[in-house]
């Protein structure tokens, strides 16, 4: 139904996608499989119109086809859920859900009833229930995932291209997405998949096609695809077992937070956290993992509780004095908290630890080179010069970046939120042997993860929250996913 | 929906500073002086207000897609020449002056929006060019003097209708229809989505460069009736008329809540802002304050309400 | 494509910095300079304006002197601030004539009338009117220019001398007839009946007032005098509505700078000062002025 | 690293176009006048461009961190005031003159930081008031009339040093300063990523409100430098002065290609900005263009400029 037929998309002289041809047929989820910077969003942009390609052509049912716009896609019924989300802030749910396709009564006003309605049902089918009243601003990463999701739903395309629509996703709402793609197969819609995560490929893929540095390598039916033939395409090697043992001891404790609270987000949360310990916190989307941390990290504050470094009551009230009191943050929301787009790679790397790169006030631009490239070849980060901008990097290029930056300042505390949202495989293993490493070296992590196998895998200790509050402390060896999940659901 | 109402009251707060402002200044007014209460006098406040209402709901157009339009002021009095160009008695209909300084108006805004969309090129720097050569042409159309001899049925348009001055009329339906616009056609949420965020509305699918040129193509539309409103009040084209109303009524929207980076912002808002400026300018001079001291005052109380407001939304 | 610039042997090249081509006063005295100088054989003038920027005006006079021309015609935008400029030129020894307005320091020759005496002209024909008795409201022009600032006191001093007109209000509407208008009508509100007359600093403002206070019908109540006997204004003193304005001599200025510059330019003797007197126009005395 | 190398080129031909521009607008001129070309005219072009180049630089730090400011002009008139109300002849030695002015100018400046940062109001709202207050203030300080009789050491300021005017010197260090401090200070380098995601920059330990306080800061210094050298310059403080200064600023800034969003922009594309629009205003008048087409053609090379700017950087 859709082809790529020889695609070629370069930038500014660096090519990123050579000569993919791929067929997409009706009712097949086709994964699109890669590692970061693979060339998976470019690919899939510019079936959606969003790039235009440089060489090579798109046929659309047996036509070639041009598309200068999303519109022009759109229209043609190919639409795309994008890896980078898109919320307009001051729009409420209903209107970023049925932006471009709001119903209109007789008069050509916007029925806004019917508005709601609609958007209603649509999140009803990813088994989500948000007000869709409010403001897209006050959605956590999470929910805004799902309205992108819905988005994509409800222009009830023949087409659906999906870029790592489960990133931010947890288990509950990734089972709802599956069940919708299941339907949407059925009824004869071609759905284009591109995730990082291994499970979710073979639940779901009809067939594969791997991608490797811009080059296509192979198309296969997903049957014929093992785990580790998957990975050893993607990479071009075998990569071994993914989760390092965890062989340190919890040293004193570092970190203790006492009562902290605000409302109406999370309450009375207390726990400690020891050098060298890796502590998971688990729980549903918007249960308040990530206002938690973000109290710890000062970006914003609790209104009550203590904060205790080393036993020694600290107040935080910005990142800066967290930063300066040795803890280190990477968050969830890349976008918005993370990167500053038009910034360089290098720019981007060092800004949180600049002093260590200034004699007096002014700064050593080949100590920030040295640094640069050292963080290059240790993350294996793909930019074509640390002068690049950061916004032109890939998804998890950039999500490397953000963790190389935390680093930098060799934080005692190190708070991971989501660290291995978009990262590939090869990448994520090298994630979980840092944080080992990391741990090792007595530095005390709090991870924030909604892929539970990661939590069990890698953590010390877990704690759980529900809506705002902690409900159980689990010790990671003698739990399981269910259990996990039976203190996270809301009672 | 009980969710509805909440959101609602919040909007409602969100420019309560502006409306404590606002009724403050009207009472002290009140108290302190004998005139501003008065019937003539809030007519007149109406009537003053109403040249810079229509160029603040214009330019609210424009704002929201998170542009700008420096050009409002060179723009009024361009299609002001140009209207009383076509106006001397006896030559032509009303319809055809009143036309030509709209059609004037729109041309502008289009060639704004066009340089913008398909030119790429900052809005500030594009409305700062037009600034500049409408203010030229102006003065080229009019040989540098005012243009006069206006027929009297263009020049009434500035009077009344019945108790209610027209130019206050033309700003109520403006207003009107802008607040209808806006909050309710696609076109108009597709403005706001637009300037909240561009990418994400072309990959929705919206057609940003439309809705683009349609903001500007509306403000300059709307900048020229402004225009004809102001010669008519003025009975002259007056090719260096309308200086630096393009602050005076960016304030009003920016006082009014727009975000000057675009997708945030109501008509309300814009009303109250208008009203805002319209007020203290007519206090001032009712108060006999000195020049000198008006400028200060005047700039201390629209930091003072726009600070008010901030604070009241963020508790 | 012509170069204006090139200069033919022998010609004469004069280089004019106007205030404010776009206030219609100094339009028109722009446009009589022009206009004369290309009546006269030999002479290349070359106008540029100024905008009412001091440091615009500065500029081009230092352009000016750059391109080495015979003579300079100065319309400054202000006393003191435009001082530097002249004295730019006679440093640099060109001749400098300056037209309308006085700066601290002299030019070889002046040509122009003093605001000070616009003012007191206006200010005498409306005591004159009210048999000195009564309100005054007065508009100013942009606080601090020049222009403003003389036209205020040449007015004072008129209300010095009869202490039975009272200043009731005063407020600038910087030189704009829709800002005059708005205050106008605002002041029609605060005092009314307490104001008999109205000056402006100039017509535009006049005019501006004259139309609020027809608006409200009470011009018949209130004389109203401006300054620069603008077309508009001529029209309207004809009409009966507005009572008075002062007329300066533009084309007589313009002509008289031209020639005095020519002079200069030829090292002819040239007299130092050539005021050409401000006229009051009235309804009795404006056949003459309208041509 | 051989990666660098493009990057570089792109940096480059980002400001090409303007660059292009500025090269064929100096050719046409050599050749259609006999003085352009000369070295008294270009001195001439220096010096003139010098106050509003120091603006320009000012303006940068604003505009970097995705502020603006509408204050400029009413703040070099009110420095100038000040400046020149401490300069007349053996009052005071020449260094209170100089420090009143640049004091003045750093104090409305910081004012305008703090009601950004503390007070959470829009710059736009906040410079606007200032820009009110500040020539409001100027007037009173200066009783509505220009501030003359300044001391001879004063106005020698605007004289020449050897060969080279003491106002582009000033420019030229300010500028060389700038540059230095933007692209090698740790501080130069926050503003950059305020300006980029304000967010962001504060999540990685950077303290946005001194950032900002700083850039609004250094802004109102250089404009009251500005303030002192346009006073000594026509040797007034001039209580009217530097009216809409801060459009052509704003300008030269936007048009070296600084983003009015915020996070881009260079000193180098500032000072590209500044000369392009100097040369359009010398050349015009050395051709001897009407005034009225003058307006008409400086907005088409402006915006006709931008246009090839950008062009160049997308191709
Ligand atoms: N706008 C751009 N300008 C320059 N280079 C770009 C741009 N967008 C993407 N690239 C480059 O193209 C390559 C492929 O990027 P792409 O986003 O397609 O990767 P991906 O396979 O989706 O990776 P990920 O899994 O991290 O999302 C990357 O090396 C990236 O740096
Ligand atoms: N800016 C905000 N304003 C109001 N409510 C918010 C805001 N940000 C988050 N919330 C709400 O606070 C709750 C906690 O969100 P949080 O992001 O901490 O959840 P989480 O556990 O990290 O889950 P996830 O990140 O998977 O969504 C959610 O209900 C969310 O909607
Ligand atoms: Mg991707
Ligand atoms: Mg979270």
């Amino acid at each position: 139904m859709l082809r790529a037929c020889q695609l070629t998309k370069t930038f500014g002289g660096l090519s990123v996608l050579q000569e993919a041809s791929i067929d997409f047929h009706p009712g097949e989820v086709h994964a699109l499989m890669g590692e970061n910077g693979a060339g998976k969003s470019t690919l899939l942009k510019m079936l959606a119109g969003l790039y235009q390609p440089n060489g090579g052509s798109i046929e659309w049912r047996g036509q070639s086809v041009r598309f200068q716009s999303p519109h022009d896609a759109l229209s043609q019924g190919i639409a795309m859920v994008h890896q980078e989300l898109m919320p307009i802030p001051d729009l409420n749910v209903a209107e970023n859900l049925l932006l471009g396709m709001e119903p209109v009564n007789a008069l050509g006003w916007v029925d806004r009833a019917e508005l709601h309605r609609q958007a209603q049902s649509w999140l009803k089918q990813l088994n989500t229930d948000l007000d869709t009243h409010q403001p897209m601003r006050r959605l956590s990463v999470a929910q805004i995932q799902v309205v992108e999701i819905a988005k994509a739903l409800a222009r009830q395309a023949d087409v659906i291209l999906m870029d790592e629509p489960t990133a931010a996703l947890s288990n509950h709402e990734v089972t709802a997405l599956f069940s919708a793609i299941n339907t949407l197969r059925q009824r004869g819609v071609a759905v284009v998949y591109t995730t990082h995560k291994m499970d979710e490929v073979f639940r779901l893929a009809d067939r594969i096609s791997v991608l490797r540095d811009g080059q296509l390598v192979c198309t296969k039916a997903a049957i014929e695809f093992s785990p580790e033939s998957l990975i050893a395409h993607m990479v071009g090697r075998e990569l071994a077992q993914v989760f390092p043992p965890i062989t340190t001891t919890p040293g004193d404790v570092i970190l203790e937070v006492r009562g902290l609270t605000r409302e109406p987000s999370f309450r009375d949360i207390s726990f400690t956290l020891r050098r060298g310990e890796v502590l998971g916190l688990a729980g549903l989307m918007g249960a308040g993992r990530t206002e938690v941390v973000s109290a710890v990290f000062g970006l914003t504050p609790a209104t009550s509780g203590e904060i205790l470094l080393q036993g020694v009551p600290t107040r935080i009230t910005c990142p800066a004095e967290a930063i300066a009191a040795g803890i280190g943050m990477v968050t969830e929301d890349r976008k918005g908290l993370g990167i500053v787009p038009a910034m360089s790679v290098g720019h981007n790397l060092t800004l949180a630890a600049l002093p260590q790169f200034s004699r007096s006030a002014l700064l050593d631009a080949a100590a920030e080179r040295c640094a640069t490239q050292t963080a290059t070849t240790d993350f294996a980060i793909k930019a074509s010069s640390p002068q690049q901008a950061i916004r032109e990097l890939s998804g998890g290029n950039q999500q490397k970046v953000l963790l190389a930056r935390a680093l930098l300042n060799r934080p005692a505390i190190l708070i991971l939120d989501e660290p291995t949202r978009g990262i590939d495989i090869g990448a994520k293993a090298e994630i979980y042997a840092l944080i080992g490493r990391l741990s090792a070296q007595g530095t005390a992590v709090l991870l924030v993860s909604s892929e539970l196998p990661e939590i069990l895998s890698l953590t010390h200790r877990i704690l759980v929250l529900r809506q705002g509050k902690l409900s159980a402390e689990l010790d990671p060896r003698q739990t399981n996913q269910e259990e996990i999940l039976r203190h996270a659901m809301p009672q | 929906m009980n969710a509805a109402r909440p959101s609602l009251d919040r909007n409602f707060l969100n420019r309560f500073g502006i409306l404590i402002a606002l009724i403050t200044l009207a009472l002290v007014l009140s108290v302190t002086t004998d005139s501003f209460a008065s019937a003539s006098n809030l007519t007149n406040v109406a009537r003053q207000v109403s040249i810079n209402g229509i160029l603040a709901v214009a330019v609210t157009f424009v704002l929201l897609t998170g542009g700008v339009d420096l050009s409002l002021g060179s723009v009024v009095a361009l299609s002001g020449v140009v209207c009383a160009l076509f106006a001397h008695p006896g030559e032509y209909p009303l319809v055809v002056p009143i036309s030509m300084g709209l059609i004037t108006g729109a041309l502008c805004g289009l060639l704004n929006g066009v340089l913008v969309t398909w030119g790429g090129i900052a809005p500030f720097i594009v409305t700062l060019g037009m600034m500049t050569m409408a203010r030229g042409l102006a003065l080229i159309f009019s040989s540098g003097k005012p243009v006069a001899d206006m027929t009297p049925a263009l020049t009434n348009l500035a009077g009344d209708l019945g108790p209610v001055p027209i130019p206050v009329l033309c700003f109520a339906v403006v207003a009107l229809l802008a607040w209808l616009f806006l909050g309710r056609f696609r076109l108009g949420r597709h403005l706001y989505a637009v300037g909240g965020n561009e990418q994400a509305a072309r990959a929705a699918g919206v057609s940003v460069t439309k809705v683009k040129l349609f903001a500007y193509g509306i403000c300059g539309l709307l900048t020229g009736l402004a225009g004809v409103v102001l010669a008519a009040r003025i009975t002259t084209g007056q090719p260096n008329a309308g200086q630096a109303y393009e602050l005076d009524a960016i304030a009003a929207v920016v006082i009014g809540g727009t975000s000057l980076s675009g997708g945030v912002g109501s008509i309300r808002g814009t009303i109250l802002g208008v009203l805002l400026i319209g007020i203290i300018n007519n206090g001032l001079d009712l108060q006999g304050v000195s020049s000198y001291y008006q400028a200060v005052i005047k700039g201390l109380i629209i930091v003072g309400a726009v600070w008010l407001d901030r604070r009241q939304s963020r508790s | 494509c012509k170069k204006p610039a090139e200069r033919k042997e022998g010609e004469i090249l004069i280089g004019f910095s106007s205030r404010d081509l776009s206030a219609e006063y100094t339009a028109k005295l722009s446009e009589a300079i022009v206009e004369y100088a290309k009546t006269k054989p030999g002479v290349k003038l070359v106008m540029v304006d100024a905008q009412s920027d001091v440091q615009k005006q500065f500029s081009q006079v230092e352009n000016f002197v750059a391109q080495k021309v015979d003579a300079i015609i100065l319309n400054p935008c202000e006393l003191e601030a435009s001082t530097p400029a002249v004295d730019y030129v006679k440093a640099a020894k060109i001749p400098l004539v300056l037209v309308n307005q006085v700066t601290k320091s002299a030019g070889d020759s002046y040509i122009g009338s003093n605001d000070f005496e616009a003012g007191r002209i206006a200010m005498e024909a409306i005591a004159k009117k009210l048999n000195g008795q009564g309100g005054v409201l007065m508009i100013h022009g942009i606080m601090g220019t020049s222009a403003q600032l003389q036209r205020e006191a040449g007015a004072r001093e008129v209300f010095a001398k009869y202490p039975g007109l009272k200043l009731i209000d005063q407020q600038t509407a910087s030189w704009d007839r829709a800002k005059a208008m708005a205050l106008t009508e605002n002041w029609i509100q605060a005092h009314k009946g307490k104001f008999q007359a109205v000056f402006a600093h100039n017509d535009e403002m006049a005019m501006g007032a004259l139309l609020a206070l027809e608006r409200a019908g009470i011009k018949k109540d209130v004389t109203v005098i401006g300054i620069d006997a603008i077309a508009q204004a001529l029209t309207a003193v004809k009409e009966g509505r507005l009572d008075a304005t002062v007329f300066q001599d533009a084309v007589g200025q313009g002509r008289g700078s031209v020639d005095a510059a020519l002079l200069l330019a030829r090292k002819q003797p040239c007299p130092k000062e050539n005021l050409i007197p401000f006229q009051l126009v009235t309804l009795e005395n404006l056949s003459s002025f309208l041509k």
